[in-house]
């Protein structure tokens, strides 16, 4: 169906005001439903044995005993899960996570799993499988991975994107490449450069909602899964492919999901629990334990980032250049190359170039976090930036706005930008309160641009006009923050009606098509496109309605106010007709009222943000604490300003922990230490200010309301905002990630050496 | 004529060329004639593709008409969180 | 192994239940009682997902035996309304936008509720410590605050 | 595994004498509880001995406080004559994890489970607390400093419960105080933890003094050398740094995920020289 999707300026009603959400009661009484609330008749639990080795090969396997352990109904390994991914490499790499084959690859690393009647026995059942383990050398720095000696976790695997094509195996998957113009002969023009090797250690999402679902699969070859998830399409999806099973006789449905960030973006151990129920003929509850969550689900990448720029003494930068190494767990991804993306996106550069080596390393799959690799490359260029403009001893806001990308420049990583907002957030910084705030003893500020693709995708949903004039709304995008409100308020907005007239919910795979996930920002941006289509459909349908009902030609019937008008003077005694008028004589005008809307949501343009963090760093412990912070960044027009405003200040507030505490710590034998929320140290209450947010409102011109994403950009500056500001507050810059207090207070001391 | 720029990982897959001139009004028609001219780019043209057109990322809309002397690249699809 | 019977008193309710030696608080409540809006967010009382109030102490249900529960009084988030009238912090937990996906709500509507009965003119500062062992993903916690503070001022009559 | 709720102490240290190697004393749990979470866990018998009278209590005699066994931490913090004698014990005590933690840890659980980044532990050895033990053959006390031997391990023989830890009275002009570092400022376990008790004599010198460190050992432990550095003297920056050299010295830490050799190590004589300051005061010093 075509739809318009250009922005048309206009008083907006609903859009904009901040409402009660629809699922706020269920979740302050405990009564929504998440992953691990959900129970079927005769389920049964089970558990994943994990390997304890970072690197094993697996030889041999008994599961006899387990199998015949009383109260046990299935044990599954590789086995049950054939390789059905018919050469599909991304495919692959979930299958061998979900459950290894040959080669045990991380710590974590699944290799068998049982489903009993209870915990206990499902536990005892798994000291019960015998493995016998070939434990091969590991490695899982990045670093360590990309030396000629290193041990080699894939043999069949070569570097691609290099020339001539290698003939030895290497941890190195890609090299990847971006820029344009002559970075020596930039650099040769420069007044000064700044050049210096930066490190951040891999973060986890941190959702506090283990991975949770149930599975149910029948003898006659459908099957159903409850589970938490960022896209239930996707997962069935995946789960189709990896067990066989025809699309439409799997049934998926989304719980409320308790956090995902990008963590829950493919599967896991669903597949897992799919088979366990096939084998057991019973449904199957899996949920993984904190534990397993961090030793096997997808953390984000270790870095090892070096930056050189350079620039004018009039602060018109030269040349700049990054080389990024981004560690991708056992698989490769696209880590690297996104990184070397967007790590200059925010500037104007001629002479660019950034080289992005992906690396494979023993440790969990890397999964997509919030602007999936671009806080580490951002963390790197702006720490470099802030140190250039010391070094001219210009202010660190003109600097970035001298040399800021804007409509017309070449973006480092190809295209040619349209319109974009990252000079009205440096603008907003500059005349910013906080920036001109005073700072007391040993405290220091910072600040840090960022910048992230948003994307859209293909997006369907369903609007029902109810027979006394109230709206059902089912949307195919998880609700990660709010957008049931969000898009309850499109809906209103768009038919006339009021907000509380309009009940959305998440519909299951079997009741709505396809809808790509909840990531890369899109959720209430491509919903709020299918809503508005949806709603436009159901629109036309109510003017026909009215049409019949008046017995006048439709084309004489407008839509105004929630109301359907007779045009022009000739029907001048016809009042007009609300919703509910129409609704309530729908089962006479030809029965039920609906808008169908399926569509791809492309156009989510480009986003921006500018953070500015003020610390206070203790000189003799080197303990840190953020004593303000502020957030401005685009939301093209903020569609619930309440969770927009909460969507800034829970980047910032990651990306805080990323910069100052968190952070995977392996021991020398190659498993994770620190698999808990005790020693995997997120920010806690007391640890944070309140976090000051300013929404820009810059329309988007590819959505009718100006609508962006604004999910994921606020996770991007804080690690440089945090870093700039801790550098600025000890005289010493500080190029490691996190900056635990041990790191700032050794490098303190090698200062005052 | 479009002038389409590859991503790196894509140049060797197309004669080792970086820039091709293509006949096309639409991305579907872009991706057919590449598809045809270089049958090694049908595998990222599948599942890895999206298209940028004056700045703007296209990830599914094949239908999307190329404006004449617009700029395009060819990207890899974005992961996201 | 053998059950051990327990009596208890949930929300103001006499219950009884068996449990195992070893089956914790959070276990029966959810596994047992049907009581699932106390979540499992990580069974080692890093969390706070699990708060309940026992005897009018929050603590975290995943540290606590079912076998303990004997004789003393628990409340739990499916107690905190009254009937379908919500208490403040529910009410201003909702309309501060003090919750996105949810899962820590529950913890942190008791451990506030705990606060609140012991405290009803916390300082920000007594708010963010109280509140330390609840942790959030989501919101930064800068709403969080506010609705407790709204919540508060209600509760004492003022203003919000 | 079995759980027992005995009513009286004779009851459970029978219990317990009984009873395999895998006996655990449950009061309020928070350590145990966690370790139960391990899958390689395995415990024969639980036994509780909230039910045990007296246990809950904090008790004021003439001339000591003896907290009871199963007296949750949060209670301590609201005895007002306890704050007020030992200000450096309760914030320790109330240091221990969230408040949710608060509500059911316990100081003898603290010690008992012998971690050396226990925090109520070196607030309690630098004032020279004292364990009350019950076991099979009676009652014995020994200083709180010996309970521990290494990490998880302490000198308590088979079928023995810490009843109750007892606090002298603190006699005039004296103080304590107690600091930890944490990398967040709640939630975490000590990298470092320091405890000074002291005590003044007519000329606002200090007379006698107990420094004990935590987290950088395999034991909270005493150390006299530290504490020799500040007799005799009001604090002066010259004391204070050799107290901070001397605790940097004894500190004999190990590198793990909380923390560095180094970072203990010099974060120890900071902590030292700022806690040693509040006793002071404290106990109405004036430098």
């Amino acid at each position: 169906m075509s739809f318009d999707a250009a922005y048309q300026s206009q008083k907006l009603k609903s859009v904009g005001t901040r409402p009660l959400r629809p699922d706020g009661v269920d979740k302050v009484t405990g009564r929504a439903r998440y992953g691990a609330d959900f129970n079927m008749p005769g389920q049964l639990v089970a558990r994943v044995l994990r390997s304890p080795h970072a690197h094993a090969r697996i030889v041999r396997m008994d599961t006899g005993a387990a199998e015949a352990l009383k109260g046990v109904k299935a044990v599954v390994t590789a086995a049950d899960l054939p390789d059905l991914t018919n050469g599909d490499a991304e495919l692959f790499a979930v299958l061998d996570n979900c459950m290894a084959r040959t080669k045990a690859l991380y710590d974590g690393h699944a290799v068998a799993a049982v489903a009993a009647i209870d915990e206990r026995t499902a536990k005892q059942a798994l000291k019960l499988i015998e493995v016998e383990y070939e434990i091969l050398p590991h490695v899982v720095d990045v670093d360590a991975a990309m030396v000629a000696d290193a041990p080699i976790l894939n043999d069949e695997l070569f570097t691609g994107g290099v020339d001539p094509k290698p003939d030895t195996p290497s941890n190195v998957a890609n090299r990847a490449e971006f820029g344009h113009g002559d970075v020596d002969a930039g650099f040769a023009e420069a007044d000064f450069i700044v050049e210096r090797s930066y490190k951040t250690e891999q973060t986890h999402q941190g959702y506090i909602e283990p991975h949770a679902c149930v599975a149910s699969c029948n003898p006659d070859g459908t099957a159903e899964l409850w589970v938490c998830t960022q896209g239930h399409f996707v997962f069935r999806q995946n789960c189709a492919d990896l067990l066989g099973l025809e699309v439409s006789k799997l049934r998926v449905t989304s719980s409320e999901i308790g956090g995902g960030f990008g963590g829950k973006t493919h599967v896991w151990a669903e597949p897992v629990a799919l088979a366990l129920s096939r084998k057991a003929g019973r449904p199957v509850k899996l949920v993984m334990s904190r534990d397993e969550v961090f030793r096997a689900s997808g953390p984000t990448s270790a870095t090892s980032i070096d930056v050189k720029i350079g620039a004018k003494a009039d602060g018109k930068i030269t040349a700049a250049m990054a080389t990024l190494r981004y560690s991708s767990g056992p698989y490769p991804g696209m880590w690297a190359e996104l990184g070397a993306m967007t790590s200059f996106a925010c500037y104007d550069l001629e002479n660019v170039k950034t080289v992005g080596f992906e690396v494979i390393v023993n440790r969990p799959k890397v999964a997509a976090y919030r602007a999936p690799s671009a806080p580490m490359a951002a963390f790197a260029v702006e720490s470099a930036i802030d140190e250039l403009a010391q070094k001219l001893g210009v202010n660190a806001v003109e600097l970035r706005i001298k040399n800021a990308a804007r409509e017309g420049t070449k973006s480092s990583y190809g295209p040619v930008y349209g319109p974009i907002g990252i000079g009205p957030t440096l603008e907003a910084a500059q005349s910013h309160p906080h920036m001109s705030a005073p700072l007391g003893k040993n405290q220091g500020r910072g600040m840090a641009c960022g910048f992230w693709f948003n994307f859209g995708g293909q997006t369907c949903s369903d609007l029902n006009v109810n027979a006394d004039g109230t709206v059902a709304l089912a949307v195919g995008t998880v609700d990660v923050g709010g957008s049931r409100a969000s898009l309850s308020l499109i809906a209103a907005e768009e038919l006339g009606i009021d907000y509380k007239d309009v009940k959305a919910v998440v519909a299951d795979t079997a009741t709505l098509g396809y809808n790509d996930m909840t990531d890369g920002s899109r959720g209430t941006f491509s919903s709020s496109m299918a809503t508005i289509s949806a709603a436009r459909n159901a629109i036309a349908i109510m003017r026909a309605r009215a049409a019949l009902t008046w017995d006048i030609p439709v084309e004489d019937v407008y839509w105004e106010d929630g109301h359907a008008k007779a045009a022009g003077t000739k029907y001048g005694n016809l009042s007009p007709l609300s919703v509910r008028d129409i609704a309530a004589e729908s089962g006479n005008t030809g029965g039920p009222i609906a808008g169908h809307s399926e569509l791809v949501a492309d156009g989510a343009g480009v986003s921006f943000a500018t953070h500015i963090c003020d610390v206070e760093v203790d000189p003799e412990t080197g303990a840190t604490s953020i004593i303000r912070y502020t957030v401005i960044q685009d939301a093209g027009k903020a569609v619930h300003p309440s969770y927009v405003e909460g969507q800034y200040q829970g980047g910032a507030a990651q990306g805080i922990g990323w910069a100052l505490n968190e952070e995977y710590i392996y021991g020398a034998d190659g498993r994770l230490q620190n698999s808990g929320f005790l020693d995997y140290r997120i920010p806690v209450c007391s640890d944070l200010p309140m976090i000051d947010t300013q929404i820009l409102e810059i329309p988007n011109p590819n959505h009718p309301y100006g609508v962006r994403g604004v999910g994921e950009t606020s996770i991007v500056p804080p690690l440089a905002a945090t870093a700039n500001a801790v550098s600025n507050a000890v005289g010493v810059r500080m190029s490691h990630i996190p900056m635990s207090p041990p790191r700032i207070l050794a490098a303190l001391n090698a200062e005052r050496d | 004529m479009v002038d389409v720029t590859l991503w790196g990982g894509l140049v060797p897959l197309a004669d080792d060329q970086k820039t091709l001139s293509i006949e096309a009004d639409t991305i579907r028609e872009l991706l057919r004639k590449l598809q045809e001219r270089y049958p090694a780019l049908s595998g990222p043209i599948k599942n890895e593709v999206a298209v940028v057109i004056d700045g703007v990322i296209y990830r599914n809309d094949w239908s999307q008409r190329i404006p004449e002397g617009a700029e395009v690249f060819l990207m890899r699809r974005l992961a996201g969180g | 192994m053998s059950s051990i019977a327990v009596s208890t008193t949930i929300n103001g309710d006499d219950v009884e239940y068996l449990c195992q030696a070893d089956e914790t608080l959070l276990d029966v409540l959810r596994n047992r009682l049907g009581l699932m809006g106390s979540k499992e967010g990580c069974g080692t009382g890093d969390c706070g997902a699990c708060s309940t109030i026992m005897d009018g102490r929050v603590v975290c249900s995943c540290l606590v035996l079912g076998a303990e529960a004997q004789g003393r009084s628990i409340e739990t988030i499916e107690g905190m309304a009254n009937g379908s009238e919500l208490h403040p912090l529910q009410t201003k937990f909702i309309e501060h936008a003090a919750l996105q996906c949810g899962i820590c709500t529950p913890g942190f509507l008791m451990a506030a509720k705990a606060l609140l009965d012991v405290n009803p003119e916390p300082t920000e500062e007594e708010i963010r410590f109280w509140l330390a062992g609840n942790l959030c993903r989501c919101t930064g916690y800068d709403k969080i605050v506010r609705a407790v503070q709204a919540a508060a001022a209600e509760m004492r009559g003022e203003a919000a | 595994m079995r759980y027992e709720r005995p009513e009286t102490i004779m009851d459970a240290t029978a219990l317990l004498a009984q009873a395999s190697d895998s006996a655990f004393v449950l009061a309020g749990g928070t350590d145990l509880l966690v370790k139960m979470q391990n899958d390689d866990f395995e415990a024969e018998l639980v036994v509780d001995i909230k039910s045990i009278a007296g246990m809950a209590d904090v008790v004021e005699t003439d001339d000591s406080f003896v907290i009871g066994a199963a007296v949750p931490c949060a209670a301590l913090g609201e005895h007002e004559a306890l704050c007020a004698a030992w200000p450096g014990v309760v914030e320790a005590a109330n240091l221990i994890g969230s408040t949710q933690i608060q509500g059911r840890c316990t100081v003898a659980g603290n010690l008992c489970n012998a971690s050396p980044a226990a925090d109520s532990v070196p607030a309690l050895v630098a004032a020279n607390a004292q364990a009350r033990i019950a076991g099979p053959d009676g009652i014995r006390t020994v200083a709180v400093e010996d309970i521990p031997t290494g990490p998880g391990k302490t000198s308590l023989a088979k079928g023995e419960i810490i009843e109750a830890i007892v606090l002298a009275k603190p006699t005039d002009r004296s103080g304590d105080a107690y600091l930890r570092f944490i990398p967040r400022t709640e939630m975490d376990i000590a990298v470092v933890g320091v405890g000074v008790c002291l005590a003044l004599n007519d000329d606002g010198a200090v007379a006698s003094v107990r420094v004990a460190l935590g987290a950088v050992g395999p034991t909270v432990m005493l150390c006299p050398e530290a504490a020799e550095t500040l007799v005799g003297t009001k604090l002066e920056d010259a004391a204070l740094e050799a107290l901070a050299a001397a605790c940097s010295a004894a500190s004999t830490p190990i590198d793990d995920k909380r923390g560095t050799v180094d970072f203990r190590k010099q974060v120890a004589g900071v902590l030292a020289r700022r806690a040693a300051l509040i006793a002071f005061e404290r106990a109405g010093g004036s430098q």
